[in-house]
């Protein structure tokens, strides 16, 4: 069914967005910056233009641009012509009237976007009573009155499915689930039938599984509506499942555009055939393809959990959250344990006991040889040096007042007080040894970009060596190519080292890329676990199989056959 | 004093609000938070009883340049304040559980009666003073807000600094100088004329509030005397306190308006007017109105010098009377009470922000 | 002392028929109780004085004490002091008022004995009788107390109606104004503590002072009194009374809408030498009593009364050379020839001469205590011109310090300071009230200063019937004490009052006997 | 324990730039850098005034009389007295420069006291947590329910039970105004701390097997004090208002003592309503200005400090792409919010490495 849709009516499509040589600078204290320079596109009527670059590239400033919501800091140029306006130059009466009813936005945190004091209604009628309404020749309509707006709000909630509008559209935000809220802010988005939607991110804070059916919807509504959208994500998966046309930034020009099986097939530039290597792509280069056993099985099993539960504590008069329940597995010396699951499901917490930062209440979970349940930090603390930690935010895991020599050295210094000499020459070692030239030391954590941090922050976690290494979500701060680049080092210091390590990630194709052995999370449950490969290709669990399903491939081709082949199970 | 750190309570280890979100029962909250008004007033009780009697006795405040030191000694041993401390405070606490306050010492009235009389003209001047405040303070704030960084933001955050900058005493003398003394307008202190407040204490059941008793009694000529004696008071304190909510309201609007909810709203063409007094202001209503609440609390305290320089016979002057004179059974009395208003209010403030904050509603 | 009329400027206008207006007088004293028994302070006497009866009382313009509920009263035997009443008194309550009320009063005050009470300057009163309705007769322990009759008209003295007050406790002030406990020349109708307390005249009151001059006054109470100031400046008050400062008295004094009025008046600002821990005292390690006098000597020739009268207090004081102040029977002026250039005014020779004689090494090193919130807020100026006067010879060097009022009151009494500021308010209007508390054996100064030939004149003076005599000693006590130098006198203070110009009055109540009469008010 | 040194580093800054005040001015623009600058030359004023007291004042504070004999008193300002003379004969230009001595001694010792007592109090409480925590926010919370002034009234009898000569005199307006900051202190450390607590780097060094020590004293305590200057700023304002709040009532420093604003206020008053307006307007300004001068610095730092309420910022914040953000929908309440912000503001400069 979606193949029919590449095949177009032919019939002289219109345009509705025409972007022309924009320019976006911004003043700051560093002076100014030039965040878009010359950026032109165009989007006719029922398509979808899919805009990626790395983070920082100009995406989000080029799409507020077409909402004129830049900050009074911004100067711009150029023309962003919507329906004959040029919304750069437009006064201010003008440009609300045209905000919400010609052009929409969607916006990337489902949470903030709504205002939570608010009833979802409430928001969206004010969209609606902030315009007269459309009628038909193009005159100016009456004022929208309440119980109109109310009623096209209901309309809109039940065009993006969310169940019993009627009464919903009563609840305030808080009431409804993070994919019902993109919804809603999408139904927002729609109230006015815009015939243009500039959708910023729109599934980057959602689960795989809940971006699934976002993207369903995003489909219906240029499907059934013809409206059209502009998607801005970083995510080539998304690209390749939803858009029509690709446009690349980079640096805030528009390196290369393209419709989006030619830019997968052959992509013209260094830059995109870059940004698309390295891209995670599910099934492939995995580590543990063509392996039949567990590897590593032989090794001392450094962690062991059996019947594992966690409880989270209420706080006055709440009850305990259970956030673990009855979880089994083991890692052993040298073997990556790939854990993952959506938001929620506990990876985390899982990781943080076995390194001591929460309790283990109840079942048993041994780490190195010593239970965790009930432990007691004065005798767990010797076994610490053993035990390596990578934080999933490497800006927030330094501390912004030491030097990044002096972070690495920490560990150093609380267990082997070494010599100052001796200690700075420990810290060279470990800084080249993840590839960061050793004056870096002297440097301050905001001193460096985010992949260089997560490095430092591998190197201090591996400077005493440890046995055993819990990453948590390690590279999902990062930029896809610079995450590329962190999970290769990874790859490289685990197989040079041995150590083994408890590698958490929400992404099934980075955790299938580093790990041995995969254990499924879901809802506090290990589901499903066992070799990588086998997981992924096949797998057993009815949550992992949707979970698998719900993932799109950086490959339109290949994610089209897979959406067909998947529908019903997304159905669900 | 403390008007301008906004520090909520949230800062402040009461278990915060967001607790509540988790799941637990408001209910439950609501109730360890009330119930936590005990420890602290017996924490105040205590402190205030022996900081008390460090400073001294109140035999010695009143006779000590008159009498010779064994008489007055001897006086001192017969009121009993010459026992051991510890007697003296369990003693206290026993007379205070069973509801009993005493009498003050310096002027022999009941502690009930004073608080009731006293407190009256304190909330009155603090009903005026808040109004003041609200009406000055949370209009400019958000023109402040909206227009940020722009001249009348300038303007109106130095205004803001200078109406907490002059010292109360200092304002009100100028505010007396001209607008009694110079322009005659209104009356240079005191809470109303001789024979208006003769006319309101002889009621059958004066409620201490002087306006409400003339409305109450329909004498409509003593309820115009009474808001002319208000209002410079009221502008006094207000315009302090005013200066602060302004500060408040900026500052909470400045951070909700750069919310996205803010931008998703003027995404679909909602009036930047709109955007100001209904988007952003309500969700930043509930961290301005618990630093509010916590402002009037500390408003009621803190009106000493106000008080004393418009005569105005309320709690916080009466309080510096009774210190002066080491009258501690007054004293503990008044900061026994205020700290109740305090954590009642608190309280309040909880459920108030509870009603506007949809999430912590059940 | 029976029947003796004293002068009395406006007392026509008393008997003149009372107008129907009222008066509203501002002051800044507090009220304690209203209930004789539990108070011992100007602000409680004001209101005591306009609505009880005394046996004893003096007619505004005078300080004599004369019957005032009573016909007759005088020394019946040394130790007897007999007083006979007017029959067919009346509390406004309806009470019967007579002899056991007026036993009751005394017995109860001596009962309750209240720590903030006046009963000590019953000390002499042994016991108290009332054979019939209108006799009472008081045994005092030591024969011809010259004060007795003084001591009646002071804070001790109000009678209170003994069906109404409980006889061994104090009453509370809501109490006695809802039962109309009253018999002076005013009963109280509203009462707001130290707020408002409205007055109308007592129909009953048969007494010394007669029928007031206005029915209805108003006493509303001030904490600062710059609102005094400006409220009787702006007329919306009438009379302002005490505690006016300097400035504001200068001010008013220059307005042609109020009139200021000045009466003689008893308080007086000194300084106390510790005679053990001055410099060369008595327990000092160089201790030296010729020393120690020539320094007090040379303090005393040093200070500039009149500047300090004029600079800080604008007039509001006036210099005092003595230990009596002016006006009282008696008072002399021996420090103002004794010491400075013998004119009132300071010396610089005189005073190195008293050094170099005694053979005193300069500048001599004095810590000097004040304290700043109890004698009022000018204190600080008054002493910071002392201390200037005192170093502007070059043979002092004063290390001037303060402290609040209720540790300088514990502190002074411990040695804790070698010198010290005070000031003294007369319970009632008699020289003795100077001598007996400051210079007798147990005085309430501490200053270990002791003077046998002193003290024998005191206890003279006081038991001496004959006045003139008496008079005479008690100037021979002031020049001993004058040479001692127990302590410097420096100021004496006056009393005032404000009132609008078309207020009547008000001078005739400013007078030695310090009770502010609101029944001489009228306009 | 901590005291290990780590090799001598190369620090790439120049110090200057990071001094919290003058970094403040480089980040700043247009009106805000206005404001800024304004504020900080009343406060230079204010702190030369105190500093060079004794050159600038033509008299001492407590001098009455000169070679040419006692000075007049309440004299209009002359050319002998620029601003007049007051009723004790003080030259009120002098007691208003020299006023700025005693406020700038009560506001360092004042707010050192109380940042010292409140930050230790703060970091044990918010890091350590547990029942320390509770008794001590009940304490402070008491404390802070307690109308501040009565405190101030309270400590200074209680301090200044003896004598109070200059210094007993500040100590006593100083401590007491340090037990009313104390809790204020205590309540924004204690945020902090209990903010740093889950905050990765801490975390971080927990799993390294540091120290509660080590890492009160390394991670928490430098970075939970770093909005410190600007509570400094405003409450050095409040000082200044408490005392002079003091002086009003009368528990203040006396005039021989040393000179203080707030009692040359309190004892101008009657002067003001007698047409002598010289000796109150003068230190009333005083005051006013810099309080005005404190606070507009205070406001300003926090303001820039603040990247929600700073004029133009640096990139906009990166958000993470994964899911685990909460909730968090309502605004912070606090006034001196964390800097949280402005350190992360920096990673978007990813661009360079691809
Ligand atoms: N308000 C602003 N002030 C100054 N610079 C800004 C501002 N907003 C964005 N920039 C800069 O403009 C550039 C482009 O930012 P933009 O937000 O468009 O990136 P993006 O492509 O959306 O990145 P991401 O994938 O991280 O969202 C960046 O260098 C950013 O730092
Ligand atoms: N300190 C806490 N107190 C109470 N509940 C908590 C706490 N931390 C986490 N939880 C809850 O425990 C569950 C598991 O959380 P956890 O952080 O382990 O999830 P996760 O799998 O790491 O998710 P994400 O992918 O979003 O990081 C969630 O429902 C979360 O709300
Ligand atoms: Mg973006
Ligand atoms: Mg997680």
């Amino acid at each position: 069914m979606s193949e029919q849709l590449d095949v177009r009516p032919a019939a002289q499509p219109e345009t509705v967005l025409d972007i022309d040589d924009l320019e976006v600078s911004f003043a700051t204290d560093a002076g100014e910056v030039r965040a878009v320079r010359g950026v032109s596109l165009d989007v006719k009527a029922g398509e979808v233009v899919a805009v990626v670059g790395e983070s920082g590239s100009g995406k989000t400033v080029t799409a507020k641009t077409i909402l004129g919501l830049l900050p009074e800091t911004a100067t711009s140029s150029g023309a962003v012509v919507i329906k004959g306006q040029n919304v750069v130059s437009i006064t201010a009466a003008k440009l609300r009237e045209l905000r919400g009813r010609d052009v929409a936005m969607v916006f990337q945190e489902p949470s903030t976007a709504l205002n939570p004091v608010f009833t979802v209604g409430w928001q969206i009628m004010e969209g609606i009573r902030a315009h007269r309404a459309r009628q038909g020749g193009g005159g100016e309509g009456h004022r929208v009155g309440r119980k109109e707006a109310r009623e096209r709000a209901i309309e809109a909630l039940r065009k993006v499915g969310i169940p019993d509008p009627e009464k919903r559209v009563d609840y305030y935000p808080h009431q409804f689930s993070g994919g019902q809220k993109q919804r809603v802010v999408i139904a927002a988005a729609l109230a006015l039938d815009p015939e243009l939607i500039v959708a910023d991110e729109p599934t980057t804070a959602l689960d795989v599984t809940v971006q699934a059916e976002i993207l369903e919807l995003l489909r219906d509504l240029r499907d059934l509506y013809g409206t059209s959208i502009v998607l801005i994500t970083h995510n080539m998966g998304v690209v390749a499942d939803l858009a029509d046309r690709v446009v690349v930034m980079y640096q805030g020009e528009v390196v290369e555009e393209a419709p989006v099986r030619k830019l997968f097939a052959e992509p013209r530039e260094d830059y995109t055939r870059q940004l698309l290597a390295a891209v995670p792509h599910l099934g492939r280069d995995s580590a543990s393809e063509g392996a039949t056993e567990r590897l590593h099985q032989g090794g001392e099993v450094l962690v062991e959990a059996k019947g594992l539960e966690i409880v989270y504590p209420g706080r006055l008069g709440s009850p305990a959250f259970r956030a673990v329940e009855g979880v089994s597995f083991t890692v052993s010396a040298g073997e990556v344990f790939g854990l993952v699951g959506e938001s929620g499901s506990g990876k985390t917490t899982i990781g943080r006991t076995i390194a001591g930062l929460n309790r283990a209440t109840g079942g048993s979970l041994k780490v190195l040889g010593h239970e965790m349940v009930g432990f007691r930090e004065r005798s767990f603390r010797p076994l610490r040096k053993e035990i390596g930690f990578v934080f999933q935010d490497p800006a927030a895991s330094f501390n912004p007042q030491l030097t990044i020599g002096e972070c690495v050295a920490e560990p150093l210094v609380v267990h082997l007080r070494p010599q100052p000499a001796q200690l700075r020459r420990r810290v060279g070692e470990l800084l080249e040894s993840v590839q960061l030239p050793a004056s870096y030391a002297s440097r301050y954590p905001h001193e460096l970009s985010g992949g260089q941090r997560q490095r430092a922050s591998l190197a201090r976690a591996l400077a005493l060596e440890p046995r055993l290494l819990v990453a948590d979500e390690p590279t999902s701060a990062l930029d896809v190519s610079v995450q590329a680049k962190v999970l290769e080092l990874f790859r490289e210091i685990q197989a040079e080292l041995g150590f083994a390590a408890l590698f958490i990630s929400h992404d099934l194709a980075v955790v299938d890329q580093l790990s041995h052995w995969v254990g499924v999370l879901y809802k506090g449950r290990l589901v499903e676990q066992g070799i990588g490969s086998r997981v992924m290709n096949n797998p057993q669990d009815a949550y992992t199989k949707r979970l698998i399903a719900s993932l799109p491939v950086p490959d339109p081709v290949q994610q089209a056959e897979r959406r067909v082949a998947h529908r019903a199970l997304l159905g669900g | 004093m403390t008007a301008l750190i906004e520090t909520p309570p949230e800062a402040a280890g009461v278990p915060a609000p967001a607790a509540k979100r988790k799941g637990g029962g408001l209910a439950t909250y609501l109730i360890i938070r009330f119930l936590l008004i005990f420890p602290t007033i017996l924490i105040l009780v205590t402190m205030v009883f022996f900081l008390m009697r460090i400073t001294g006795d109140p035999i010695t405040a009143a006779l000590g340049g008159r009498l010779p030191a064994d008489q007055l000694a001897q006086r001192i041993h017969e009121a009993g304040y010459d026992r051991p401390i510890m007697v003296q405070y369990f003693q206290y606490l026993g007379q205070i559980f069973t509801g009993n306050f005493g009498r003050t010492i310096s002027d022999n009235r009941a502690v009930t009666e004073m608080l009731a009389t006293f407190g009256s003209a304190t909330l009155e001047l603090a009903i005026n003073a808040v109004v003041v405040a609200l009406i000055v303070g949370i209009p400019l704030g958000m023109i402040a807000a909206h227009r940020r960084d722009k001249t009348p933001d300038a303007v109106l955050r130095i205004f803001a600094i200078l109406s907490y900058a002059t010292p109360v005493f200092f304002a009100g003398l100028l505010l007396k100088l001209v607008f009694s003394v110079w322009l005659g307008w209104l009356p240079v202190a005191g809470r109303a004329s001789t024979s208006t407040e003769i006319a309101l204490t002889s009621l059958a059941q004066p409620t201490g509030i002087y306006w409400l008793d003339a409305l109450r009694s329909g004498n409509m000529a003593a309820f115009w005397d009474v808001e002319s004696h208000a209002i410079l008071p009221a502008l006094a304190l207000g315009l302090l306190t005013a200066g602060v909510f302004l500060r408040l309201v900026r500052t909470n609007l400045i951070g909700t308006l750069g919310r996205d909810y803010v931008e998703a709203g003027r995404s679909r063409g909602v009036s930047e007017f709109r955007l100001v007094t209904r988007h952003a202001y309500k969700p930043a209503l509930i961290p301005i109105i618990t630093v509010m609440g916590l402002q009037i609390a500390l408003l009621l305290g803190g009106a000493v010098l106000t008080e004393t320089t418009f005569e105005w016979k309320g709690l916080g002057f009466q309080l510096a009377q009774y210190l002066t004179a080491r009258d501690f059974v007054a004293v503990q009395g008044i900061v026994v009470l205020l700290a109740v208003i305090v954590a009642v209010t608190n309280f309040i403030v909880d459920v108030v922000a509870a009603l506007i904050d949809p999430r912590v509603r059940y | 002392l029976t029947g003796c009329t004293g002068p009395s400027g406006g007392s026509s206008a008393q008997s003149g028929s009372s107008s129907g207006g009222s008066i509203t007088v501002g002051t800044t004293d507090k009220v304690t109780f209203l209930d004789p028994a539990g108070s011992y302070d100007n602000g409680s006497f004001m209101i005591m004085n306009q609505i009880y009866p005394f046996v004893m009382n003096s007619k505004p313009g005078s300080a004599d004490p004369q019957p005032d509920i009573a016909t007759s009263a005088s020394f019946t035997s040394p130790t007897v002091y007999t007083v006979k009443l007017k029959s067919g008194l009346k509390w406004a309550n309806g009470d019967t008022l007579d002899s056991t009320d007026v036993k009751f009063s005394f017995d109860r005050q001596l009962k309750i004995n209240d720590p903030n009470g006046p009963a000590s300057l019953l000390g002499n009163l042994a016991s108290v009788d009332a054979p019939d309705p209108t006799t009472v007769v008081f045994h005092l322990k030591q024969g011809n107390d010259q004060t007795f009759p003084q001591v009646l008209t002071s804070p001790a003295g109000p009678i209170v109606d003994h069906k109404v007050f409980p006889a061994d406790k104090v009453m509370s002030d809501d109490d006695i104004v809802s039962k109309k406990a009253f018999a002076g020349q005013y009963t109280i109708t509203t009462y707001q503590k130290n707020q408002l307390v409205s007055f109308k005249a007592n129909p009953d009151y048969q007494g010394l002072l007669g029928k007031p001059a206005t029915d209805t006054v108003n006493l509303k109470y001030y904490a600062d009194s710059n609102n005094l100031k400006l409220d009787v400046q702006q007329g919306n008050i009438d009379v302002a009374s005490r505690s006016l400062t300097a400035t504001d008295v200068d001010s008013l004094a220059k307005d042609s809408k109020v009139k200021v009025y000045k009466g003689p008046g008893g308080e007086i600002r000194y300084i106390v030498f510790n005679f053990d821990t001055m410099p060369y005292g008595a327990k000092t390690p160089n201790a030296d009593p010729t020393k120690a006098l020539a320094v007090r000597q040379a303090m005393a020739d040093l200070v500039d009364r009149e500047a300090i009268a004029q600079q800080v207090y604008k007039g509001t004081y006036t210099p005092l050379y003595s230990y009596v102040p002016d006006g009282f029977p008696g008072a002399t002026t021996p420090l103002k020839s004794m010491y400075g250039d013998g004119n009132g005014k300071p010396s610089m020779d005189k005073a190195k001469q008293a050094l170099q004689a005694a053979g005193v090494q300069t500048p001599v090193s004095i810590n000097l205590q004040y304290n700043p919130d109890h004698y009022g807020t000018s204190s600080g100026d008054e002493y910071a011109l002392v201390k200037q006067q005192l170093e502007a010879s070059g043979l002092f060097k004063v290390n001037l310090q303060s402290t609040e009022w209720v540790t300088y009151s514990k502190d002074r009494t411990k040695d804790v300071y070698p010198m010290y500021q005070l000031g003294w308010f007369p319970d009632y209007s008699d020289a003795d009230d100077y001598l007996t508390p400051f210079f007798t054996e147990n005085n309430f100064l501490k200053n270990h200063y002791s003077n046998t030939t002193v003290q024998d004149l005191i206890s003279k003076e006081a038991t001496n019937p004959d006045k003139s005599s008496r008079e005479q000693q008690i100037g021979q006590i002031q020049d001993d004490v004058a040479k001692d130098l127990a302590t410097l006198p420096l100021l004496q203070g006056a009393q005032i009052a404000v009132a609008g110009t078309s207020v009547k009055g008000v001078d005739t109540t400013l007078d030695p006997s310090f009770k502010f009469r609101l029944g001489v008010l009228s306009k | 324990m901590t005291t290990q040194t780590l090799p001598q580093l190369e620090r790439r800054e120049p110090l200057w730039t990071r001094l919290p005040v003058l970094s403040h001015v480089r980040n700043s623009v247009g009106l805000q850098r206005g404001m800024l600058i304004a504020g900080l030359v009343l406060t230079v004023v204010f702190l030369l005034m105190a500093l060079l007291a004794p050159f600038i004042a033509p008299y001492g504070f407590s001098q009455i009389s000169d070679a040419k004999g006692d000075f007049p008193t309440q004299d209009p300002p002359s050319a002998q007295h620029i601003w007049g003379t007051t009723v004790g004969g003080f030259d009120v230009f002098s007691r208003v420069v020299w006023g700025a001595q005693t406020a700038v001694l009560v506001i360092v010792v004042a707010v050192a006291l109380s940042i010292f007592a409140g930050v230790a109090l703060g970091l044990a409480s918010g890091y350590i947590g547990g029942w320390l925590d509770r008794v001590l926010v009940v304490v402070a919370d008491a404390v802070y329910a307690f109308p501040s002034l009565l405190v101030a009234i309270v400590m200074s009898i209680v301090i200044s039970h003896g004598q109070s000569s200059l210094w007993g005199g500040i100590l006593a307006a100083a401590i007491s105004i340090t037990v009313v900051f104390i809790p204020q202190y205590f309540r924004v450390v204690r945020a902090e701390a209990i903010r740093l607590k889950a905050e990765p780097f801490v975390e971080s060094a927990k799993v390294l097997g540091a120290s509660s020590w080590r890492i009160m004293a390394r991670h928490i305590f430098r970075n939970a004090t770093r909005s410190i200057p600007l509570i400094f700023t405003l409450n050095a304002s409040e000082a200044i208002l408490t005392l002079a709040g003091l002086g009003f009532l009368g528990f203040g420093i006396e005039p021989t003592s040393a000179a203080e604003w707030g009692f040359d206020l309190n004892k101008a008053i009657s002067d003001v309503t007698a047409g002598i307006w010289w000796t109150g307007v003068f230190p009333g300004l005083a005051i006013v200005l810099t309080v005005l001068g404190l606070t507009l610095v205070g406001e300003s730092m926090n303001d820039l400090a603040d990247s929600r309420l700073r004029t133009r910022g640096r990139g906009r914040r990166q958000r993470t792409t994964t899911a685990g953000t909460s909730e968090s929908g309502a605004p912070q309440t606090g006034a001196v919010p964390g800097y949280a912000a402005s350190t992360e503001a920096s990673s978007g400069q990813e661009g360079g490495q691809a």
